[in-house]
């Protein structure tokens, strides 16, 4: 890698040396425009991570535009640290997901902990306290040892760095298929709830301010991170091992309560974490927002190793570094906040008038670029786009189902594939309950986090079924966001809006960049009519290994409000005796579905359909329902269709069974993935009312309490099995994959 | 039988916040003199005897014991004394 | 009643107990800093769960040598009661104030999740509310958690009634299911599972809300005695 | 500058379930050869020079390095190289 800047600004032109650091010949011409000069060593390194995909959204800007991003209560949409909605009584929560995927290909612990630091870190620079962490994650297949180690290494990191921190993790995904056996899929989401007059934003204002360095010494750590995430991970990803940085979650504790007492101080002006390209992208962005300029002197900085030069210093980054912009003369008040915890602050620079962003070192300025030039003139690239040749084929296939002979032998392989296995083995390990908030714990459909001192909580799910999306982007992304708002409804809370992690192939493979407008469209589609806006988000391109792109992944994160901690539903069952009802039809839908794997190996055909206004009034319907008291247990139906949610919803060791019987074709009714569907349970006095009130509810059976599940088609019994048993082959396979030798 | 210890190390530029906490806390109870501390682990092996041991050792470590990503090692080998 | 819940950097169970004894049991109660901090004027000391200095070397080994640890040494000799939760528990053994010590989980990981723990002693000033062999419900949120002493220590555990709760189904190797322990005195408990976080049905349980109310009660009972 | 090198393991008889957990996966790895694996850590020390080093090491190790009840110590001092 290169590391000197002894190389002189015509040797980086004559041999294209900016493309061993991700520019592109035109970039580099645009960059000599700008500058109206060859840029040096330590400019081009700058130019290099702040276009980079990751912080410039040089490729998906254009589709990022199409996503509803407003509504009355959004306080703040994308371009923040993270985005903001009211929920009343002076309150607001913020959240924003982010993906650390190619570090956690390359050293999974590492990876994923310093993955849930910097979401945090975008959570409390914005002023809130983070009061809750959710992960989405996909593996290969569970059937090598680098995937099991992958997978154990990651949920180890996460817990690591989120239980010491004091956030809980409250509950996430898995997903497991082949597509990301090499470039596993590591997003992170922070939630932090906030006074609207406490909320922080990232600006370096007033001409003469100070700018003050937080946190710990700066090292060679990860440096060009940035353009790391942005690139391909290929067979060589070993050379660039020297990428990955450490964590340290105490570090971290410390800065969260050291910036939360800052930001009550009226000495501070503006804040923010120093994530991707550290130093550089905080600095830049900071004058950038405020309209100003800013000056530094990187002697100032402090350093943790010897020897460190400007490029280094620019790119490093070190984990749990903070930028502050604090009033002239008050610099004292903030240094001692930060020395009560045993953190340093140093004044690093000051704001400038001047827009530009000048960089000093050894009494030299070794950088000197217009501040916009970096933020905002990043230069966009409108890709070209052509529909995938799968997926004129895939619409080809007629929907038919599969031939199933023992539908009990069927349910009890899906129940432990590991897609559906319980994920107990992962969430067990994260700290859930710290901060005595976390009403429902992993392993429902939603978490719920009350809000102390209000009669409020929050609901919190991430979802994303890549098969479908796979299989037709536009539907699949539709489906990723109802998916969503069913799980936020299911616990009893209206959404509030949603950030998105877009993990994606190769975009300037036209297929891939199709996918990804595709489902980009469908996702703002259904975020129109589900009312839920997007606030934040991320994206993670070139998630591709040995030439194949990763399945599209655009996952959701979203957020739900309970205007009652009455309202919180849980989705299994409670009391024998209850009817259960399910909503919805039942079609034969089998593309990319559980079933279709178990029994094919793979996914095609189409994927099931979605109609949002049906969706939209099935969800109001049921949430209606919640609120008015009339609904005990609420689930939707989801991978491995309603035999699989059944089987989920007496798995809650109340010792429950359930009674069903159902009528048309037996696999059909059992394992078809037709979405817009739930199941819940209702009081035997409140069948009547409820029926009135959900029209497309049909009764199908009774929860008992013999710890049976028995469900018959037309009258004939085709399931008939132990509660226990088939308990036991759900929560043990994960940990059995785990142990059996490859 | 012999006894194999493996010392493993963080790479020379890795943070190690362990270290530093430790440094920190030392000065604190008063040992100013000490000017930095790293931590390290080790890992002592009871390993039958057998032709070929360093290579054999070198895949342990390189597969299981250490993270080439981010650490090091060296070992030694000795006769192991009886138990 | 007036509690001291000590804040340790990286203590991060901190508000909860704070929220535990403060709000939901209206006690007074203050969150109190580990440096620069007196505390004479406080009844009953509350070490809080967390990572105290990122639990790096051994988890409370470093919180174990600070000078507030001389404080509440004095404060324990004088009787008073203290309570170790979880990294509070590792640092009372750490100080040596409870004998002992804590190991990684048998099974090498983190986990959190509800325990059932069995009362085995009632007689105490932290559990005569309870019934002896009661089963109460508990958080757990450790991965070093595995109670580990020497035979000897372990008969002397016995012998003086000093094993406060066990648990039902050890989940994390620790020496006879020892969940518990107070010294010889009964004026310091130590334990891993978290009864702050068992304050309210809404959140799964609220047995540990009869662990602050003994030693309240207690605290009255001996206030009128003086009195 | 000295370097003092703290060795520091878990005294015979408390259990060691990382060792075990790590002569585990060496055997099915196909190591079987592996008998028994302990794991220990320890710490390198820069320390400034001054009289008595070897006994303010023993207390820095007796108040926090080490833990008497499950671990002992051990510590080697040599000439710290230049950095
Ligand atoms: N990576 C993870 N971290 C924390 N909790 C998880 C994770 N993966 C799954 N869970 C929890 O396991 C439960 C089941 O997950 P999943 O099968 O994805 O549910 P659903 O299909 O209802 O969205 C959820 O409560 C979820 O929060
Ligand atoms: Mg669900």
């Amino acid at each position: 890698m290169l590391q000197t800047h002894d190389i002189s600004p015509e040797q980086i032109e004559r041999d294209k040396l900016y493309r061993e650091m991700g520019l592109s010949d035109q970039e580099f011409e645009m960059i000599k425009d700008i500058l109206k000069r060859l840029p040096n060593f330590t400019e081009t390194g700058i130019f290099s991570v702040m276009w980079s995909e990751h912080c410039s959204y040089k490729t998906s800007k254009p589709l990022l535009r199409k996503f509803p991003t407003k509504a009355s209560h959004v306080l703040q949409g994308p371009g923040e640290g993270a985005g903001i909605i009211d929920i009343g009584d002076n309150q607001a929560v913020v959240f924003k997901i982010e993906s650390h995927n190619h570090p956690s290909a390359v050293e999974p612990y590492q990876g994923a902990a310093t993955g849930v630091g910097g979401i945090i870190r975008d959570v409390f620079s914005m002023g809130a306290r983070p009061i809750a962490s959710m992960n989405s994650l996909r593996f290969g297949n569970l059937n090598t040892d680098r995937t099991k180690y992958l997978f154990s290494e990651v949920v180890n990191g996460i817990a690591g760095y989120g239980n010491c921190v004091g956030v809980p993790t409250v509950g996430g995904e898995v997903q497991f298929d082949d597509s990301y056996e090499d470039n596993p899929l590591v997003n992170a989401m922070c939630i932090g709830l906030i006074n609207h007059d406490e909320i922080q934003k990232g600006i370096a204002a007033g001409v003469g301010n100070t700018i003050l360095y937080a946190g710990p010494p700066t090292g060679r750590d990860g440096i060009h991170g940035a353009t790391f995430a942005s690139d391909d991970l290929g067979e060589d990803a070993a050379k660039d091992r020297p990428a990955v940085q450490v964590g340290d979650p105490f570090m971290e504790k410390l800065l969260i309560e050291a910036c939360l007492e800052v930001i009550h101080s009226d000495a501070l002006v503006g804040m923010q974490d120093m994530g991707a390209a550290g130093l550089t992208s905080s600095a830049s962005e900071m004058a950038s927002k405020a309209g100003t300029g800013l000056e530094m002197n990187l002697d100032l900085v402090p350093q943790r190793e010897q020897h460190m030069t400007a490029y280094e210093m620019m790119l490093s980054e070190s984990q749990e570094r903070m930028l502050l912009c604090v009033k002239k003369g008050r610099e004292q008040e903030i240094i001692d906040i930060f020395e009560k915890y045993g953190l340093k602050a140093v004044p690093v620079g000051e704001v400038i008038e001047e827009k530009v962003f000048r960089i000093k070192h050894h009494g030299e300025v070794v950088a000197d670029i217009p501040v916009d030039s970096l933020a905002d003139d990043a230069p966009v690239f409108h890709m070209p786009s052509k529909e995938a040749a799968y997926y004129k084929e895939f619409q080809k296939i007629e929907n038919t189902a599969p031939f199933v002979n023992d539908h009990a032998e069927i349910l009890k392989q899906l129940l432990q594939q590991p897609t559906i296995a319980s994920k107990e083995w992962v969430y067990d390990q994260y700290d859930s309950m710290v901060q005595t908030n976390t009403v429902v714990t992993p392993g429902s459909d939603s978490a719920v986090v009350r809000i102390k001192g209000t009669d409020k909580a929050l609901a919190i799910t991430t979802d994303c079924n890549s098969r479908y999306i796979y299989l037709d982007p536009e539907t699949g992304g539709k489906i990723a966001v109802a998916e969503a708002t069913r799980n936020i409804v299911c616990s009893g809370a209206k959404p509030l809006g949603l950030t998105d992690g877009l993990n994606f192939g190769n975009p300037t493979n036209p297929e891939v960049f199709w996918q990804m407008e595709k489902a980009v469209e469908g996702m703002s589609e259904a975020c129109e009519v589900l009312e839920a806006p997007v606030i934040s988000g991320n994206v993670s391109l070139y998630n591709q290994s040995k030439g194949k792109s990763i399945y599209p992944t655009p996952i959701v994160g979203m957020v739900g409000l309970h205007e009652s901690l009455e309202h919180i539903t849980p989705s299994f069952f409670q009391k024998a005796g209850d009817a259960i009802y399910l909503i919805g039809h039942t079609k034969i839908e089998f593309g990319g579905s559980e079933l279709q794997n178990l029994l094919d190996g793979e996914y095609k055909g189409k994927a099931p359909a979605i109609d949002l206004e049906v969706e939209a009034t099935r969800q109001k319907h049921l949430l209606e329902a919640i609120q008015s008291g009339l609904i005990v247990s609420a689930h939707d139906l989801a991978e491995g269709g309603l035999a699989v949610a059944l089987a989920e919803s007496v798995f809650a060791g109340k010792g429950l069974g359930a009674d069903v019987h159902l009528s048309g074709e037996a696999t059909v009714e059992l394992f078809s993935e037709t979405q817009s569907r739930f199941i819940v349970t209702v009081k035997a006095e409140d069948q009547a009312r409820f029926e009135k009130e959900v029209k497309d509810a049909k009764q199908i059976g009774v929860v008992t309490d013999d710890q049976t599940l028995s469900i018959t088609v037309n009258e004939a019994a085709v399931i008939q099995e132990n509660v226990n048993q088939l308990e036991k082959l759900w929560r043990e396979a994960i940990p059995c994959l785990l142990k059996s030798k490859a | 039988m012999k006894k194999v210890t493996v010392y493993i190390t963080l790479k020379q530029g890795v943070l190690d916040p362990q270290g530093k906490a430790i440094q920190e806390s030392l000065n604190s109870l008063g040992y100013k003199e000490v000017e930095e501390a790293r931590v390290g682990k080790f890992i002592e092996l009871q390993v039958e005897e057998g032709p070929d041991l360093t290579e054999r050792v070198t895949v342990m470590c390189d597969k299981l014991l250490a993270n080439p990503v981010i650490e090091e090692y060296r070992f030694d080998v000795e006769e192991a004394e009886a138990l | 009643m007036k509690f001291a819940v000590i804040v340790f950097p990286g203590s991060n169970c901190d508000r909860d107990m704070y929220h535990a004894v403060k709000d939901v049991l209206k006690t007074e109660a203050d969150l109190v800093w580990y440096e620069g901090s007196n505390l004479e004027n406080y009844d009953g000391i509350l070490l809080p769960g967390g990572f105290s200095y990122g639990d790096y070397l051994r988890c409370g080994a470093v919180a174990s040598t600070s000078d507030i640890m001389k404080q509440i040494k004095v404060h324990a000799a004088k009787g008073k009661p203290v309570l170790g939760v979880c990294n509070g528990f590792q640092i009372l053994t750490e100080a040596g104030l409870l004998p002992g010590a804590l190991l990684r989980n048998e099974k090498l990981s983190f986990m959190c999740h509800q325990e059932p723990l069995v009362v085995e002693n009632n007689e105490t000033i932290f559990t005569a509310a309870y019934d002896k062999g009661e089963v109460v419900h508990f958080p757990i949120a450790h991965g070093e958690g595995n109670y580990f002493c020497d035979e000897e220590t372990l008969k002397e555990l016995k012998a003086n009634n000093q094993i406060v709760f066990t648990y039902q189904n050890n989940p994390n190797g620790s020496v006879e299911d020892i969940a518990g322990i107070m010294n010889k005195q009964g004026n310091v408990l130590g334990m891993m599972p978290h009864p702050e976080r068992a304050v309210e049905q809404l959140l799964g349980s609220d047995d540990g809300l009869r662990l602050f109310q003994s030693m309240i009660q207690n605290w009255r009972d001996m206030y009128a005695a003086n009195a």
